[in-house]
C-alpha cells in the first residue's frame, strides 16, 4: 500500500487520479501503436480530457449506466470497464468487448454499466434518455449518463432529447464535454455564442457549467445532479469545459492534422487534469512516491493489456455473420 | 368463432402484451389521441396508465432513440409513428443505431424493440403522406420487418415481434382497418419469418403483401372463373422472407406475379423476383411479373389516386398476360 | 371606393383587414364544403389565427419569400397567391395552383413569392434558411419567411436551423405561430415551459414575442426585423401568440375532435383578430358600410373561386407520372 | 493525354462548376479541412471563397434542408455528406422534399440539387462508418442515383448532375480515389442514365456498380485465361438505370451477373435482376447471379473485413457457377 494521506484517502482523489493516469497512459500507448501501424482502427484520443470521464464515472454507482461516443476510451475505463477486453477490442481480437467486431469506435462492458459508445455524433444522446425511461417504468434507481462533444449540440436530437427528459422527468445525465472544437472547426465557427449550456434553461431542467479539468469539481457537480435525478427530481446538463491535446483522430498532436490551432493548445497544456491532481494530492500530503508507484502500476497493467490483446486471436471470418440477429427472444 | 377488425386485432395485440410483460410499454405520437391511430390504441392509456402508453412530441429521433435506448436497457418497448412519411426523421436511431447494435457488440446487447408505422394513404393526402417504403427498411441488416394482412396476424405478429428480441419494424395499414376476421381471444403470436398460403391453385402463384394479399384473393376469384387457379402466398414477413414457401409453391405452378404496392424500382418484388431467379430458374415457364407502383410519388387528386393505386384489376392484368406465355427457349442449348 | 378615414387608409389597415376577412371567409366556405363532402383533401383550417398570416405578409415585399406547412391557406391568400387556383387545388382540380396533385397541403403561387408548403413538420424552416442563404449568395435584398407552428419547434431542425441562419447571418424570418396545441397535446404536455422565444437567445438570434391576433402589432414588429435582415443584420424568431378555432385537422369546432378544450376556446373567442380589426378601423372613422362592403366583395370573389373550381376538370389520369422529374436542366 | 486521379477529377469537376456557374456553390461538413473530404474539395474554399465553399455544423438536416431551399430558390448547390452513414440524419429533407418538390407542384417548382455522398469503408473503421447505401434512394422517385466508377466520369457525372436540374444523389468511393485515368481538361458531361461497356466478350454479362466495375476488370482478365470472355457493363447511373444497353449485352451473352457492393436483399442488383427477367426473360440461358455483400453489417476487423467485402475472386467465382449453368427446361411446353 501506498503511503496516503486520510485526506486525499476520503476524498478518493488518488483513486481519481489513477484512473485519469490509466487512461492518459493506455491512450498514449495506443497512440505509439497506431504510429507503429500496429492498431488500423480509427482512435479518437481523449488525452487532456481525462478529468471529464473520471469526475463523473466517480460519482455514479455500478449500477449507473454510461453511453458514448466516438471518443469514449475514457468513459468505458473510468466506469470500470474492462482493461484487456478494451485494448484487444482496439485490437480488432476476438477477445475485445466486442469481439473484434467494433473496434476502437464501438466498446462496451455491461457489466459496470457500460451500455455502449457508437460513432454516429450524439446517437446516445436520445438512447441514454431511453435507458433513464427504462430505469422509470422499472421503478429502479438507476441514472443513465450520456457522454458527447460541443459539435454534437448541433444535432437537433439534443434539444429533443432534452425537452423528452424534461417532460418525462428521467434520471439522465447529459454531459457534454466542450472542448471547443468538432474536429477542425473551432466553436464560433459553428455556434453564434459559446453558450451551450443555456440550452438547460430553455428545455427548463438542471444546467451546470464547469471546469472539466478539474476532477474534484466535476465529481462534486456530477453527484449533486446525479442525486437529484436519483430521487426522482429529473434531468441535467452538464457543460465540462475542456480542450483534447491530440488531433481529431489519430495520435499527432494537433497542429500536425491540418488545423492551426498550435498557440490555442499552448494555452491549455498547464491547464493539464492529472498535473492539476497531482499537485492537489502533492498538497494534500501524498508522497510523490505514492503518485509513482500508482503510475508505475497502471503502466505494467497496460503492458500486460498490450501482450494479451497481441497475442490474442483474430476473430474467425467464418463468423462474420454472426450476432446480426438475437437468436432466442 | 370471435371476430374482430383490423384495428381491433392490434388494439388487442397492444392490450394482452401490456398486460402481461411488464417490460412492454408504448410511444410514440397520437396516443392519447382519440383518432390518430384510428381504434389501434384506443384508450390504452386509460387502461395502462400514461406511464407505460407515453405520447410524445413532435420529435421522431428523440422518441425513436429513447425506445431503443429503453429496449437496450431490457425493456421492450413499441415505439409508434403514425405514417411511415413521419418516420424518416427517425431513420438515424432505425438503421444507423438499432439495426446495428447486437452485431457491432458482438451480441453482448440488444435491441428488443417493435418500430410500428401506418401507411395511411389516398383521401387526397398527397405525397407526403402516403408512402410505404418496406423496402427501405428490409434492405437494412438487423432489422425484420412485418406486414400483417389479416386481423389475425396483426395480432399475432405484433406479439411475435415484440417477443423476438430484434428491432422489427411492423408496418400496418390503414386501409385494412375495418377488415373482420377470425381472431383467437388468447395471446398467440404468428411466426415471423413464415409466409401463408391464402388459396392453393396449380397455374400460377401470386405473391403478396399486406392490403395487396385481399385484391389478390378478389382477382383469384375472377380468374377461376376463368379456369385460371392461383395460388395466393401472403407473404407476412417481408424480410426475412420465406423463400421455401414462394419455391414450393412456383415449383408447382411455374409461374409467379408478385405484388407489392410500392414504388417498382427497388421494392420487395425486385428482390423476390431476383431470388426466385436465382433459385429456382428451372422451375418458371414464363417471366415473373411485378404489379407494383409507379416511380412515381403519392398525386393527391382522387382521379390520379384511381390510376396510381393499385387493385385487383392490375393483379388479373399481370396474372392474363403471365399465364399466356411461355418460355421460349431461343437460344437453349 | 368604400369611405376610408385618412388614418386607417396610410395605416393599411383596411387592406389588412380585407385581407384577413378574405382568410376568414375563404375557410369558412371550405369548412362547409368538406362537411357537404364536396372536398375530399384533409384542411387544416387558420381560422382565428388570421392577423398572424395578414401582418406578417403585410411587412414584406413582393419578391420576399415565404414557406408554409399543413395549415397555410392563410399564408398563401396573405402575400397574395391567386384566390382561384387555391380553391381550385383544393378541390383537387386540375386549375389548381399545384395541378391537382398536391391538395390542401401543398399550395404554391411563385409569381408572388409563395414558394410552397408541404405537411411534414417542420420541413420548410431549413428550406426557407436555403432560400435566405441564396438571396445572400446572389447579393438580391429578398429576405425568406417561414411560417410554423409551435409543434414544429420540438423537430431538432428548429433549432439547427436557427443556428445555422445565426452563424451564416442568413436574411430569415422564423415564425412561430403559438397556438399552443400541436393537434391534441396542450403545450405544457409537450414542453415544461412556455418559452419557445427563448430559443432566440440561445441561438443568439433576434427575438420577438407578440400577440399574434393584433395584426398591427404582428406587422409592425415583422416590418423592424424584416428591415433588420434586408440591410444584413441577420435572422429573427418571432413567436405569435395565438388559437385556432376549430379542430386541428377538418372543420369542426375544437370541442368535436375529442380533444376538450372548450374552456379554453370561449376564453380566446373574445381576441378574434378581425373583430379586434374591426373596432380599430370603426375608432378610425372606417364605417360599418365599409366594413361590409369589403366583405361582400370578398365573398363575392369567393363564391366566383368555388363555380371556377366546381366546373374545372379533375387531372387527367394519364397524367400521373408527370412531373416527377424536371425535363430540360 | 492528361490523367487525373479520382478525387482530383472530383475536385476539377466542383472548381469548373464554381467558375462557370454563379448559382453553384458547395456547402456540408468538411469544407474547409484539409483531409475531411480525402482531396475532392482541396482548397475550394481558398480558390472561390467561404461564402461559396461553406462547412457547416454538425446539422445533417438543416444543412440539407437548406440546400434543397437554396435550390428551390434557384441556386445550384452540392450538399456534401462525408460519408453515407451520415447522410441518415438528413433522409427528410431528401427523400420527403426534395424528392417530391417537383411532382407536388406539378412541375411549377423544382430542385437542381447534387446530394453528394461518401462511401468510406475498410480499415477496421466498423457498421456505422461503412455503409453504401445507394438501393435506398434508388427506390425514391424523383430522385436519380450516380455511382462514377472511373476518373472521368466522376468529374462529368459530377458536372452533368449539376446541370440536370433534379435532386441527384452523387456517391463516390474513396477507395477510388487514388485510382488515375484519363480525365479531359475541358467542362464535359457524361449522360445521365447510360451505361458504359468496360469490355466487350460474348460469353457473360457482368453488369458492375462503382469500385467493382474495377474488380470485374480484373476478374475478366483471369477469366479470359480460363477462355470465358466476359462483357463488363458500368452502370454508372443506378437510377435510372440503362435497361437499353444490359438488354442488349445480354441477348448477345445470354447470362447475367450483377455486381454491386451493397447488402444482397434489396439491392440494386436484384432490382436489375428482376427487370432482366421480366424484360429479357428468353434471352437467359442461365440463371441470374447477384453478387452483393452479405445481409450483414460491416465488421470493424481486417480478418472480417477480408472474408465481408467483395473482390474479383468472388466475382470470378459467381461467372464460374453461372457460366457452368445450362437451361434444363424441366416442365418446358
Ligand atoms: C452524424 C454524424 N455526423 C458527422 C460525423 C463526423 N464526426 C465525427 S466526430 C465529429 C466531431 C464531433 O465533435 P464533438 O461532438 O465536439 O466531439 P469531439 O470530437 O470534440 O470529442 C464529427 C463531425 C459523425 N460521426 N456523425
Ligand atoms: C414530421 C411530422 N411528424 C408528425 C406529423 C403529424 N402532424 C401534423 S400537424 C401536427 C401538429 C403540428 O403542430 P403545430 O406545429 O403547432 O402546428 P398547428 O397544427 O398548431 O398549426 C402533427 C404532429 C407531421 N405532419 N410531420
Ligand atoms: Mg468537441
Ligand atoms: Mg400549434
Amino acid at each position: 500500500m501506498e503511503d496516503v494521506s486520510p485526506a486525499a484517502k476520503t476524498s478518493g482523489l488518488l483513486e481519481m487520479y489513477g484512473k485519469m493516469i490509466m487512461i492518459r497512459l493506455f491512450e498514449e500507448r495506443v497512440a505509439d501503436l497506431v504510429e507503429e501501424d500496429r492498431i488500423p482502427t480509427p482512435c479518437h484520443f481523449c488525452i487532456g480530457q481525462e478529468a471529464a470521464a473520471v469526475g463523473v464515472c466517480e460519482s455514479l454507482q455500478r449500477e449507473d449506466t454510461v453511453w458514448g461516443a466516438h471518443r469514449s476510451h475514457g468513459h468505458y475505463l473510468a466506469k470500470g470497464g474492462d482493461l484487456k477486453k478494451l485494448m484487444a477490442e482496439i485490437f480488432c481480437r476476438a477477445t475485445g468487448c466486442s469481439g473484434g467486431r467494433g473496434g476502437s469506435m464501438h466498446v462496451i462492458d455491461q457489466s459496470v454499466g457500460v451500455m455502449g459508445t457508437v460513432p454516429i455524433v450524439a446517437a446516445t444522446i436520445p438512447i441514454a434518455v431511453g435507458a433513464a425511461l427504462a430505469a422509470k417504468l422499472r421503478g429502479g434507481n438507476e441514472v443513465a449518463v450520456s457522454f458527447f462533444g460541443d459539435g454534437a449540440t448541433e444535432e437537433g436530437h439534443f434539444h429533443e432529447s432534452l425537452n423528452f427528459a424534461g417532460i418525462n422527468n428521467l434520471p439522465v445525465i447529459f454531459v457534454c464535454e466542450n472542448n471547443l472544437y468538432s474536429s477542425h472547426m473551432g466553436i464560433f465557427q459553428r455556434r453564434r455564442k459559446d453558450n451551450i449550456i443555456e440550452s438547460a434553461t430553455t428545455h427548463g431542467i438542471t444546467g451546470h457549467r464547469v471546469d472539466g479539468n478539474d476532477v474534484q469539481t466535476v465529481r462534486k457537480v456530477t453527484t449533486e445532479v446525479v442525486a437529484e435525478a436519483r430521487r426522482g427530481d429529473g434531468p441535467a446538463l452538464l457543460e465540462l469545459r475542456t480542450f483534447r491535446w491530440r488531433g481529431h483522430v489519430g495520435p499527432k498532436w494537433d497542429e500536425d492534422v491540418g488545423v492551426k490551432r498550435k498557440g490555442e493548445l499552448s494555452q491549455w497544456l498547464p491547464f493539464d487534469p492529472i498535473a492539476r491532481c497531482e499537485r492537489e494530492l502533492l498538497e494534500d500530503g501524498v508522497s510523490q512516491a505514492a503518485l509513482e508507484a500508482t503510475r508505475n502500476r497502471v503502466a505494467a497493467k497496460i503492458h500486460e493489456a498490450v501482450a494479451f490483446a497481441e497475442r490474442s486471436p483474430m476473430p474467425l471470418p467464418e463468423t462474420v455473420n454472426n450476432n446480426v440477429y438475437r437468436i432466442a427472444g | 368463432m370471435r371476430t374482430l377488425n383490423y384495428a381491433g386485432a392490434i388494439r388487442e395485440g397492444h392490450a394482452q402484451l401490456l398486460k402481461t410483460d411488464p417490460r412492454v410499454f408504448v410511444l410514440g405520437q397520437g396516443l392519447w389521441s382519440p383518432w390518430y391511430a384510428g381504434s389501434t390504441l384506443k384508450e390504452l392509456d386509460v387502461d395502462f396508465g400514461v406511464d407505460r402508453v407515453i405520447d410524445s412530441p413532435v420529435s421522431e429521433n428523440a422518441t425513436t432513440g429513447a425506445a431503443v435506448g429503453a429496449a437496450i436497457a431490457g425493456m421492450r418497448p413499441i415505439v409508434f409513428h403514425p405514417r411511415m412519411d413521419f418516420m424518416l426523421l427517425a431513420v438515424d436511431p432505425i438503421v444507423n443505431q438499432a439495426s446495428n447494435w447486437s452485431y457491432v457488440f458482438n451480441g453482448a446487447a440488444s435491441v428488443p424493440l417493435v418500430i410500428r408505422s401506418v401507411i395511411n394513404r389516398r383521401g387526397e393526402q398527397g405525397a407526403q403522406h402516403s408512402q410505404a417504403l418496406q423496402a427501405m427498411y428490409a434492405h437494412i441488416p438487423g432489422l425484420k420487418v412485418v406486414m400483417p394482412a389479416t386481423p389475425a396476424d396483426a395480432k399475432g405478429l405484433l406479439i411475435s415481434a415484440s417477443q423476438d428480441g430484434n428491432p422489427i419494424v411492423y408496418i400496418d395499414d390503414r386501409m385494412l382497418y375495418a377488415e373482420e376476421g377470425h381472431v383467437p381471444e388468447e395471446m398467440y403470436s404468428t411466426p415471423i419469418g413464415k409466409a401463408a398460403i391464402r388459396r392453393e391453385g396449380g397455374d400460377i402463384t401470386i405473391v403478396a403483401t399486406s392490403r395487396m394479399v385481399m385484391e389478390a384473393v378478389k382477382a383469384a376469384e375472377i380468374l377461376a372463373e376463368q379456369d385460371v387457379e392461383a395460388e395466393i402466398v401472403d407473404l407476412r414477413t417481408i424480410k426475412p422472407f420465406d423463400q421455401e414457401t414462394i419455391l414450393e409453391s412456383v415449383a408447382k405452378t411455374g409461374r409467379l406475379v408478385i405484388v407489392d404496392e410500392a414504388w417498382k424500382t427497388g421494392s420487395i418484388a425486385g428482390d423476390i423476383s431476383a431470388t426466385v431467379c436465382e433459385q429456382g430458374f428451372d422451375l418458371l415457364q414464363a417471366p415473373i411479373a411485378r404489379v407494383c407502383l409507379p416511380n412515381c410519388p403519392a398525386p393527391a387528386s382522387q382521379a390520379l389516386e384511381q390510376a396510381y393505386y393499385l387493385s385487383e384489376s392490375d393483379i388479373i392484368a399481370a396474372v392474363q398476360r403471365t399465364v399466356g406465355l411461355k418460355r421460349s427457349n431461343r437460344k437453349a442449348a
